[in-house]
């Protein structure tokens, strides 16, 4: 999936409305060492048909939360390799304390509910990335 | 009933399906229930759905838990715990 | 001062080191209204010799306090106008929660221990931005 | 002893000074002591060191405190509350 230009997506959401007084945004990178492998390549599978729902739900849910204007989501799927951007999540609002805090809901709530699931490949063969209990524990902080 | 099922990553890696449509015997209405019955297929499945490792569902793109309900026409899907981000 | 290209700086340091896996920024923005009155321009007075060392001192305290790879500030000057951007923080790290902590909190401090002063131009005439209490709560909560 | 004092946003607009070169008395060494003495000047610089509005001080380019010392040769500033970013 191609990828995304950070500044673009930035400056459109923030341009869009002037009442915006805060823009945070997360991007997420292939790093190019996990667990202590060097990692060739990251290869993202989703699941099409729910990936779009579960990500509209997320949104919504940080928009009930927290009093933001806009957000945005990008999520590459297919083979990276390291220095790769995986994600991009754009939150803007009046205010910055309510955009960080939706911004990160949003990457909390991503990483434990949006159907993606990566396989790396490093000199030792490939595996799929396990998913960890410390997102699991990120995102029970937001439980109401 | 009918129902169409779904794998992903490393689930759809192990039993070899990415898609499959089945009939169901008519006491199987929960993802417990279907699980148990896809595990009498073999060891591979046996491995997987016997409850030892974890195994999401969704229904109709809905994550779910095992008491969920299934009924004719769901699409189910079966995939690990997620890792996107 | 002249205006930052938030792209450019967000690829910069993500490229600039493999093994950051998360990038998370805060842009501020100059609004079009504050207060109920419509500002027409915004002119932002800072105290040169100390506002190095103050933004300096408050990356090397978030250094301090979580595990993250690099930091950047930069803050304008001068008179900007509605959708003007006014900051830019960008913080990275391994990981996310990290990187998410240290942005939020180099803006907290940013916003009530670094010499910058907003005056506001609006059709009713010139007024300084008076200092919110809640900038001064959303500092406390870092206190150790 | 001599200092430089800096002044502003709108302090530096009530006195219409950004900076000044003084001489200090030998008794002047905290920046209430500073505060007060500036407040002799007259109306205005009692107004603002009264202690009524809220001044913030800074002791060569560090935020300090009222109680702070202030030695010859120091670089004092004067503003009000910070309201960057």
């Amino acid at each position: 999936m191609e990828d995304f230009e950070v500044g673009f997506e930035l400056n459109k959401m923030r341009l869009a409305n002037p009442s915006i007084g805060a823009l945070v945004s997360f991007v997420g990178q292939v790093r190019d060492v996990n667990e202590s492998d060097t990692v060739n390549t990251l290869t993202l599978e989703h699941y099409p048909d729910m990936t779009e729902k579960a990500l509209a739900a997320i949104e919504n849910e940080a928009k009930t939360r927290w009093d933001i204007i806009d957000s945005l989501i990008v999520h590459r799927i297919g083979t990276l390799k390291p220095q790769d951007q995986i994600v991009l999540v754009v939150v803007s609002g009046a205010h910055r304390s309510e955009a960080f805090k939706a911004c990160e809901f949003i990457m909390d709530y991503l990483k434990t509910s949006a159907p993606f699931w990566k396989k790396e490949a490093t000199n030792q063969g490939e595996h799929w990335v396990e998913a960890k209990l410390t997102d699991d524990a990120a995102r029970a902080r937001w439980k109401q | 009933m009918n129902i169409k099922i779904l794998y992903f990553a490393r689930i759809k890696e192990a039993v070899n399906y990415s898609t499959e449509e089945i009939t169901l015997p008519n006491d199987i209405f929960t993802v417990t229930a279907l699980k148990n019955y896809l595990s009498l297929r073999g060891d591979i499945w046996a491995d997987l759905f016997n409850g030892k490792q974890v195994v999401r569902a969704a229904i109709n793109h809905e994550l779910v838990d095992n008491l969920a309900n299934i009924k004719s026409g769901d699409e189910v899907a079966f995939f690990p715990p997620v890792t996107g981000g």
